[in-house]
């Protein structure tokens, strides 16, 4: 609380560890920001990068590019952050046998070497458009004290040169934050608050009771009606903010049966016109969710909604069936894994144009895996891009041929390789407006909307949050 | 004694039955002789009363008769022929019970005319139109009024239970019933009814019996001959006159001072047995009697008995044995 | 002294078993609670498709979480107003417990199968068959219920049909064990001797003298477990592993109300309390079964 | 006794590996559990780098006999999602459970045990309607809904109690009552029917025809007869109880290993629950070991055969 | 003097659902110290509610009342119950049927016998112990003091009664009641206790009651006999009056049922009561044997029978309950024998 000037906050999943590399979750991120700082800083509200670890640089060619890393920075331990460090972290997360968990960010690395007392130069495998947001992504860990713990000494001491050191690390029950005394000047800004305190409390009524008692000032991801409510007793504030992620049915068009309906395009596009995404978004999650028409997150570059729109018409959705040969509808079958209300609202929409679909409601992973054996028709899945603010990190996923492809539209995979291997931004924006286009018109999706997600803060709390989901409390201040 | 050149209808020879018992949780198991060799021979139309205290086997003994324990050596032979050829559907053709308590004898589920016709659809006796009436004849020769017939157990009362027992064990006309103690949960105003029935159907049905019984009024008064048990073994055996006129083993005539006959004013007597009564699991080494026995000698304490005729009775004990007298 | 009437004695002829049975049934406070709340529940399930005033599946999205009509905003419309996707929550609830009848019912009748067949083989055979019998219910006593069919359900995914399953397999250990402990009473009394040695089949001894003596305790055991699959599958609805929406068991309806406890607790009460009056109508039943079938109580 | 202990041991040990192959069977035939380590965001390399580092691609056999080996060493593997042995995770989680196990089945034999006894030696009076009460409610009610009727009472309407943390003891009141009510109707009843039994015992008219004091003939004979099997069914609910600490403990955010077990199946986390599995049943199986050799001590009748 | 033990108009009823259960329907005797008393009938007479009537340990349902309940002169219907259990256990004590399970299993026989005494005497341990030790060895218990730290279930059933005894004497009390001593033991041991018994009591100098269904023991042991049909007491007299001549039918027909060796001749039907006793709940109307009676004639259908008394000696309490005259049934006797 304000008084013990400890911010307390409480998340539902347990943290395993906070070596950033190690934990692909949504609090490993959260965790790595606080503690690591990277070379290079991106600025959420204007999407600038600014120097941070590196004061400056500079793209050679469409593979290398050179840093200049800044002086008198300290790691939490004390130790002065180098060059070296930078090498170092670089090139362990280029090693291939490293056992990390989070490659997405750091499988472009090729190499790193010193090329100067301060200057590092970083060579990519492949011509990477996204070069400079991975940097961004990517914290630098101390070299001598890595390589004198190891990955498991990290994870529950850890040492980074962020805003916050950790000072406590209780797997899955909590962690302690520390405001870092001798954090440098950094783009982030100085923390305020001087503790942060985190702790795993699984079942949502109990954190809003902890909250509302006054024994956490922060939780999110609060479901929308008990959010209102809570708004309405006045005894904490809501903050509803919007995320990268995205709903959408995924629809498999290119497996299942020979005779499956979904391979046919009118079924698809009768799907699209049978699901009141409007109505859900209006009743059901509210907030400031936004339907969206296309396969991607509205801000993020390369999206467009500039594609072919399906209106919420049962009488359309039923003809088209009719014509694809389905007067009566069909049955089938409906895997989902989290938001229970939203997909039976989807199911009750889909059967009254005809379509009788059982839930199979189950686990994230096993709902991946019977997708990628090609055994689900439909699936009502989510996607966070993680966090990434170009639809590069969306498209090729799910398009692009790799296992999660359905749709294996080969046009469609190779505009999406094509914009991948090239810098000229004007160039992929066409690309994947280009595909977009096709993915709408062949309906592979039923884009639904964005998700938001509720912050209920404490009264004394000023805190202010970002589309990327990464609550940044090195800025948070009590009021 | 009965003619040699029948076989006796029901024969032990050297009949054993052990059992494994836990004495304690912690404990490992110990083998108790409940049934240490039996030899006995029953006539057709004898009545062999068994006498011996309780926990000496003699229920064990009745279950090994009836097929329902497996002995673990020695045979039982009907009409000459080992049972152990027998299926347990033959035996059951030719030996039937008779149970101390008529209250867990009968299933409470069932009606009495079930109860009773069970053996006969068992054995599947003549067509099943006919049990009725074959049941309700057994029926009235047990002294049970028909409308008992759809009747559950828990109607009527002991005697009557026990005289459905009776009928269900005589309904196949079998030609040894074995009695354990068909008496002993009765008052004696019913007891004599059920003797005196048991007495009846004897005579009428041809009938040999084995009653087992711890009152020696009632065997002296059923049986034709007697066997008296003592720790799994019979100690004595002979006709019923001899045995109660000139009882031959110490254990006999403790058993027989103790009977308390209505006659007042001749006391209690005190058979000078000890009081305790030792451990089957760990029988005493020699005569196994020689605990309790006010005449035990020395030789008793370690040689056990052989089995001797004596006066028309067979009987194991070393006051009888010439050799053992002479030499002591 | 010839003209006279005496009652022959053995005309005291006393009501059957069944008669006897029926009297200490109404005659029990219990018994009589439990299957009154029973019946009134089991009516309710099955006259769900005439009595609902809505269809249980039919969602309107623009009248949400409508309250109760006993509270302000309340109409008789929606007399126990609507659920988070706008469907009327008496008809779920009524359909809701068919769902949950239904689960109790077929997992006691899976499980009791099971049960029974190794509590009655162990108690009759004895020896090898009773260790194996006994170091099963070890096993599966040994494993907390709720673990293991949270662990299945959640790898084979939930569905009503894996939950009945998957907790029929489970619930038998309180049938073994008690018919296993009942055969054995029962087996040493002297009528099945009798029936052995009137050369009746094993078979037979089992099917005719053995089961209807431990009826008694069966039905016992058999209601109480009714009960326990009830309430594990409304634990594993909690925790998001239960029957599958739509399909409303009250279970589920809990878990779903559960998001709106602090502020609409209307939502996750009522639910809960026919979840308890089910429970407790089973339970009274249970005991009173228990009660009056007591020994003790015989005389 | 050795010979007793020694054969519980083996039964023991049988027990274990019948129920390591279950949960091996059961949780490895359910599919890839690759996909799950690597995370929602993982790509196709990384899934099959996974799948080569931890074997799944090997015969199931041969895992599970791998398995074996190693857990007779006490080596359990590592957690998928700690990346710690799980031994430790498991042994630095156990205290909150039975921490919580033992306060509950206290609760519950310190509000059962006299309500069952006084219940029998009253029948139909208040107390017994009261007992009869208690106890069918606390069959009817599901934990869950009672631990949140609790929290919305108690920490949210009127704010008396923490509804999370294990800090405290005032952390483990609700937990305790929650978990601890669970138990309480078994034990009660045990009482209350062991207690009426055996007040009709002929060895308690014999006390009372020696003229002893209710008292005395109350508590000396007859509750320490009707006591035996209620300290069997004690350790038994105590057992229980872990399984009914995986609700307990997801509500009042208690780190214990219900809640861990419950985690670890949602997250795949194969080796913790085959663990905890594991751990589980031989704890039920100690507890009952106990059970038996404090039965054992309390009769004399097996103490002393 | 007045008798050590007056019971006059004894009645116990126990409600149930059906109606009062009357098993004891108004029932007198009277105990002197050095007598024994037998009561004897067949099961469910109401033997043994009589005995705990008298020591105020009926099931908590069952009801007594009686004009006249005296204990060397206290009156024991009015007497709290505090007061009644200074004298249970300690002026009269009482045995019961079942050896097996009537010593407590949990606690060891020294300390089951010690604890009688250090309740009503105000005694050490040691004297206490001493005591016990003294009575186990008169009850014929060898290696008394080894036997005290022993559990119940390591004694056989004919020494579980041996210290049954030794406790109800703990405390030397002056009137014993014992309800069946003998029935769950074998003959050879059945005699050997009530031996034991009579020997105890001459010796103490004690008033015993005691309890039987077995007519031999009666004839062996009594002094004075009850003999109880369906809550009444139907003869009572000396043991020599009453089994030399038995004047009620019932009586009668007892002795006739059993068979006594060297009288009753092998095989020949024995003697017996046809029918079964009737349900004692509710009111009963005319003799309760009428049904079972071979004298049975109108009047005992419709006429409550008192006590007729009879004989030379007044204190003998010779009296029968019968409405055929004395010298019938003096008549129906002979016939039996
Ligand atoms: N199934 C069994 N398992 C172990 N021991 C047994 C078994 N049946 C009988 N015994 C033991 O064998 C001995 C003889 O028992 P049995 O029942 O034959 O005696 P009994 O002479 O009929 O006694 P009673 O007069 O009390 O009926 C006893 O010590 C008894 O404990
Ligand atoms: N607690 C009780 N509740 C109801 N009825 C009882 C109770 N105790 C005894 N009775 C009934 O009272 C009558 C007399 O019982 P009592 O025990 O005195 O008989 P008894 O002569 O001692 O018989 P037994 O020879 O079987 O011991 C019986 O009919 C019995 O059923
Ligand atoms: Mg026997
Ligand atoms: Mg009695």
């Amino acid at each position: 609380g304000k008084a013990d000037d400890t911010l307390n906050i409480a998340w539902d999943v347990e943290v395993p560890n906070a070596n950033m590399y190690f934990d692909t979750s949504r609090n490993g991120v959260i965790i790595a920001h606080h503690v690591w700082d990277a070379l290079v800083w991106r600025d959420p509200a204007t999407g600038d990068f600014k120097p941070a670890l590196a004061t400056a640089w500079n793209v050679v060619n469409d593979k290398t590019i050179e840093l200049e890393i800044r002086q008198g920075v300290k790691f939490h331990n004390g130790d002065p952050m180098t060059a070296d460090d930078v090498v170092y972290t670089y090139n362990y997360l280029a090693q291939p046998d490293n056992g990390i968990l989070n490659r997405n960010f750091s499988n472009w690395i090729a190499k790193a070497e010193k090329v100067g007392d301060n200057k590092v130069r970083i060579t990519a495998k492949d011509t990477t458009p996204l070069m400079m947001l991975y940097i961004t992504e990517l914290g630098i860990y101390p070299e001598k004290y890595y390589k004198e713990v190891g990955p498991d000494g990290m994870g529950l001491k850890p040492v980074g040169t962020g805003p916050y050191k950790i000072t406590a690390v209780e797997p899955g029950k909590r962690l302690e934050f520390e405001a870092f005394a001798d954090y440098y000047d950094s783009p982030k800004g100085k923390p305020s608050i001087k503790k942060i305190v985190q702790r795993t409390i699984p079942e949502m009524n109990t954190q809003v009771v902890e909250l509302a008692s006054g024994r956490l000032d922060w939780i999110w991801r609060v479901p929308q009606d008990q959010a209102e409510r809570l708004e309405k007793s006045g005894r904490v504030q809501i903050i509803n903010a919007d995320t990268f992620r995205v709903g959408y049915l995924a629809l498999n068009a290119a497996g299942g049966p020979e005779d499956s309906p979904l391979r046919k395009q009118k079924v698809r596009q009768a799907i699209n016109h049978a699901i009141d995404v409007e109505g859900i978004v209006k009743n059901l999650v509210r907030g400031s969710s936004q339907v969206i028409h296309s396969a991607c997150y509205p801000e993020q570059f390369g999206c467009t909604d500039d594609v072919k729109k399906y209106p919420y018409d049962p009488a359309k959705a039923k003809a088209l069936l009719a014509e694809a040969g389905y007067p009566n509808g069909f049955n089938t079958t409906l895997y989902a894994y989290r938001d229970r209300p939203q997909n039976e609202a989807m199911l009750s929409n889909l059967a009254a144009v005809g379509i009788k679909a059982d839930l199979r409601y189950g686990q994230y992973a096993a709902t991946r895996d019977a997708l990628r054996k090609g055994e689900v028709p439909i699936a009502s899945l989510t996607w966070g891009s993680n966090s990434v603010p170009d639809v590069d990190a969306i498209l090729p996923i799910f398009f692009g041929g790799l296992p999660d492809d359905l749709a294996k539209d080969t046009e469609v995979q190779g505009w999406l390789k094509d914009a991948a291997s090239t810098l000229d931004q004007d160039k992929r924006k066409a690309l994947y407006k280009q595909a977009l286009q096709k993915i709408a018109e062949q309906a592979y999706w039923v884009p639904t909307f964005t998700y938001t997600t509720n912050y209920a803060i404490s009264n004394t709390l000023d805190f202010k949050p970002t589309a990327d989901e990464i609550p940044r409390f090195w800025t948070a201040k009590w009021k | 004694m009965a003619d040699t050149t029948i076989p006796p209808v029901l024969e032990t020879r050297d009949l054993h039955c052990t059992f494994q018992v836990r004495q304690g949780m912690f404990k490992p198991k110990k083998p108790l002789h409940a049934v240490n060799g039996i030899s006995l021979k029953v006539h057709k139309g004898e009545v062999l009363g068994l006498v011996g205290e309780s926990g000496c086997g003699k229920s064990t003994f009745a279950r090994i008769l009836l097929g329902l324990q497996k002995p673990t050596q020695g045979d039982v032979l009907i009409d000459g022929q080992a049972t152990s050829a027998f299926t347990r559907k033959q035996i059951a053709r030719r030996i039937q019970p008779i149970f101390q308590d008529p209250y867990s004898s009968l299933n409470p589920r069932k009606t009495i005319g079930t109860i009773i016709t069970l053996p006969l659809s068992v054995h599947g006796v003549g067509d099943p139109a006919s049990w009725r009436g074959t049941v309700e004849r057994m029926m009235d020769l047990c002294g049970l009024p028909k409308r008992v017939y759809d009747s559950y157990p828990n109607q009527l009362s002991g005697g009557q239970r026990q005289r459905v027992a009776i009928a269900r064990a005589l309904v196949m006309q079998p030609e040894v019933v074995i009695c354990d103690e068909p008496t002993s949960a009765l008052d004696v105003s019913v007891q004599s009814q059920i003797l005196n029935l048991l007495q009846d159907l004897r005579a009428e049905l041809g009938l040999t019996y084995v009653l087992i019984s711890h009152n020696l009024a009632v065997v002296e008064h059923m049986a034709t001959s007697v066997a008296v048990m003592y720790l799994g073994r019979i100690v004595e055996q002979a006709d019923t006159d001899t045995l109660y006129h000139a009882p031959k083993h110490p254990y006999t005539e403790a058993l027989l001072a103790s009977v308390l006959t209505p006659e007042p004013g001749k006391g209690v007597p005190d058979a000078q047995l000890g009081a305790t009564f030792p451990n089957p699991i760990n029988p005493p080494p020699g005569c196994t009697f020689h605990t309790r026995c006010p005449k035990a000698m020395d030789v008793c304490r370690k040689v056990a008995p052989r089995p001797l005729i004596v006066d028309g009775a067979e009987v194991e004990c070393h006051l009888h044995d010439d050799s053992i007298r002479s030499a002591a | 002294m010839a003209a006279i009437t005496i009652p022959a004695a053995e005309d005291i002829v006393g009501p059957t078993p069944g008669q006897r049975l029926r009297k200490r049934i109404i005659g029990h406070r219990g018994v009589m609670i439990g299957a009154v709340i029973l019946a009134i529940i089991v009516l309710m399930a099955l006259l769900a498709p005439l009595l609902a005033p809505h269809d249980p599946y039919t969602q309107n999205l623009g009248n949400r979480i409508v309250p109760p009509v006993w509270t302000d905003g309340g109409s008789w419309v929606h007399p126990l107003g609507t659920d988070g996707l706008g469907r009327d929550y008496l008809s779920r609830l009524m359909y809701g417990a068919q769902i949950s009848l239904f689960i109790g019912f077929a997992t006691a009748l899976i499980s009791g199968v099971i049960g029974t067949v190794m509590g009655v083989a162990a108690g009759y055979f004895g020896g090898r068959v009773d260790l194996v019998v006994t170091f099963l219910i070890t096993c599966r006593l040994s494993m907390p219920v709720i673990l293991v069919s949270l662990a299945v359900v959640a790898l084979v995914g939930s569905s009503l049909t894996v939950v009945v399953m998957v907790l029929g397999v489970l619930l038998w250990d309180r049938y073994a064990v008690v018919m296993r402990s009942a055969t054995m009473q029962v087996r040493s009394l002297d009528y099945v001797a009798a029936a052995s040695a009137a050369g009746c089949s094993t078979w037979r001894i089992l099917v005719s003298e053995i089961l209807p003596n431990v009826m008694n305790p069966l039905i016992v055991v058999a209601t109480l477990e009714v009960a326990h699959a009830v309430l594990l599958e409304a634990a594993l609805s909690f925790l998001g592993l239960g029957v599958q929406p739509p399909l409303p068991s009250w279970g589920l309806m809990i878990s779903e109300g559960k998001d709106y406890l602090l502020f609409e607790a209307w939502l996750i009460t009522i639910p809960g309390i026919c979840l308890f009056a089910l429970l407790l109508a089973i339970n009274l039943l249970g005991d009173g079964v228990r009660d009056v079938t007591a020994p003790e109580n015989r005389s | 006794m050795l010979i007793y202990t020694l054969k519980r041991l083996v039964v023991a040990l049988l027990v274990a590996l019948t129920i390591s192959l279950i949960s091996f069977g059961l949780l490895y035939l359910s599919g890839d559990p690759a996909t799950t380590i690597a995370g929602e965001s993982a790509n196709q390399a990384a899934i099959e780098a996974i799948r080569e580092q931890y074997g799944f691609n090997r015969p199931l056999y041969e895992q599970y006999f791998a398995w074996v080996g190693r857990a007779l060493q006490g080596d359990f593997g590592t957690s998928f999602y700690f990346k710690v042995p799980v031994t430790d995770l498991i042994f630095e989680r156990l205290p909150v459970t039975l921490g919580l196990g033992l306060s509950a089945i206290a609760f519950a034999i310190v509000l059962s045990i006299p309500l069952g006894v006084l219940a029998a030696r009253y029948p139909n009076s208040i107390v017994d309607r009261l007992a009869l009460t208690i106890s069918v409610m606390g069959q009817a009610m599901p934990s869950f809904w009672f631990a949140l009727l609790l929290i919305m009472v108690f920490s949210f309407m009127y704010p008396l109690l923490p509804s999370s943390g294990s800090e405290t003891w005032v952390h483990f009141i609700m937990p305790t009552v929650v978990l601890g009510y669970y138990a309480t109707p078994a034990i009660m009843r045990l009482t209350r029917t062991g207690m009426l039994e055996v007040l009709g015992a002929d060895y308690i008219r014999t006390a009372r025809a020696k003229g002893l004091r209710p008292r005395v003939v109350l508590f000396k004979h007859a509750l320490r007869n009707a006591i035996i099997p209620v300290v069997s069914l004690s350790a038994v609910q105590l057992g229980f109880m872990l399984g009914g600490s995986i609700v307990v403990e997801t509500i009042f955010a208690l780190h214990g290993t219900g809640y861990l077990a419950w985690e670890s199946i949602r997250r795949y986390d194969l080796p913790t629950v085959q663990a905890i599995l594991l751990v589980f049943s031989l704890i039920y199986i100690v507890l009952t070991f106990l059970a038996d050799l404090l039965n054992a001590w309390l009769d004399p009748r097996i103490r002393v055969g | 003097m007045a008798a050590l033990l007056e019971v006059e108009n004894l009645r116990v009823d126990i409600p149930l659902g059906a109606g009062d259960l009357h098993a004891v329907r108004g029932i007198s005797f009277q105990v002197d110290r050095g007598e024994t008393l037998c009561i004897v009938g067949e099961s469910g007479c109401g033997k043994s509610l009589t005995s705990l009537s008298l020591m105020d340990l009926l099931p908590p349902k069952a009801r007594r009342s009686a004009d006249r309940l005296a204990f060397d002169g206290i009156d024991l219907a009015k007497v709290a119950p505090s007061a009644m259990s200074d004298i249970r256990g300690n002026r009269m004590a009482m045995i019961f049927q079942e050896p097996m399970t009537s010593l407590n299993p949990a606690y060891t026989i020294g300390n089951q016998l010690e604890e009688a005494l250090l309740r009503h005497r105000n005694v050490s341990g040691r004297e206490a112990r001493e005591r016990a030790v003294h009575l186990l060895e008169k009850v014929g218990i060898t290696g008394a003091a080894s036997r005290l730290g022993q559990y119940p279930h390591q004694l056989s059933g004919g020494l579980r009664q041996r210290v049954m005894i030794a406790m109800a004497l703990m405390c030397g009390p002056e009137l014993i009641l014992a309800d069946e001593p003998t029935t769950a033991l074998d003959v050879t041991i059945q005699a050997q206790i009530l031996h034991l018994m009579i020997e105890l009591q001459k010796e103490f100098g004690m008033g015993m009651i005691l309890i039987t269904h077995d007519l031999g023991i009666v004839a062996r042991v009594a002094d004075k006999v009850a003999v109880m049909y369906a809550g009444q007491i139907v003869e009572s007299g000396t043991v020599n009056e009453v089994f030399e001549n038995p004047m009620h039918p019932y009586t009668q027909g007892l002795l006739r049922c059993i068979p006594v060796p060297g009288k009753t001749r092998r095989g020949e039907p024995l003697g017996s009561i046809p029918g079964i006793v009737p349900s004692l709940i509710g009111e009963m109307k005319g003799c309760a044997f009428a049904n079972r009676c071979p004298y049975t004639f109108e009047a005992c259908l419709t006429t409550d029978v008192p006590l007729f008394e009879t004989g030379s000696n007044p204190n003998a309490g010779r009296g029968y309950r019968c409405l055929l005259s004395e010298q019938q049934c003096i008549e129906n006797a002979k016939e039996v024998a």
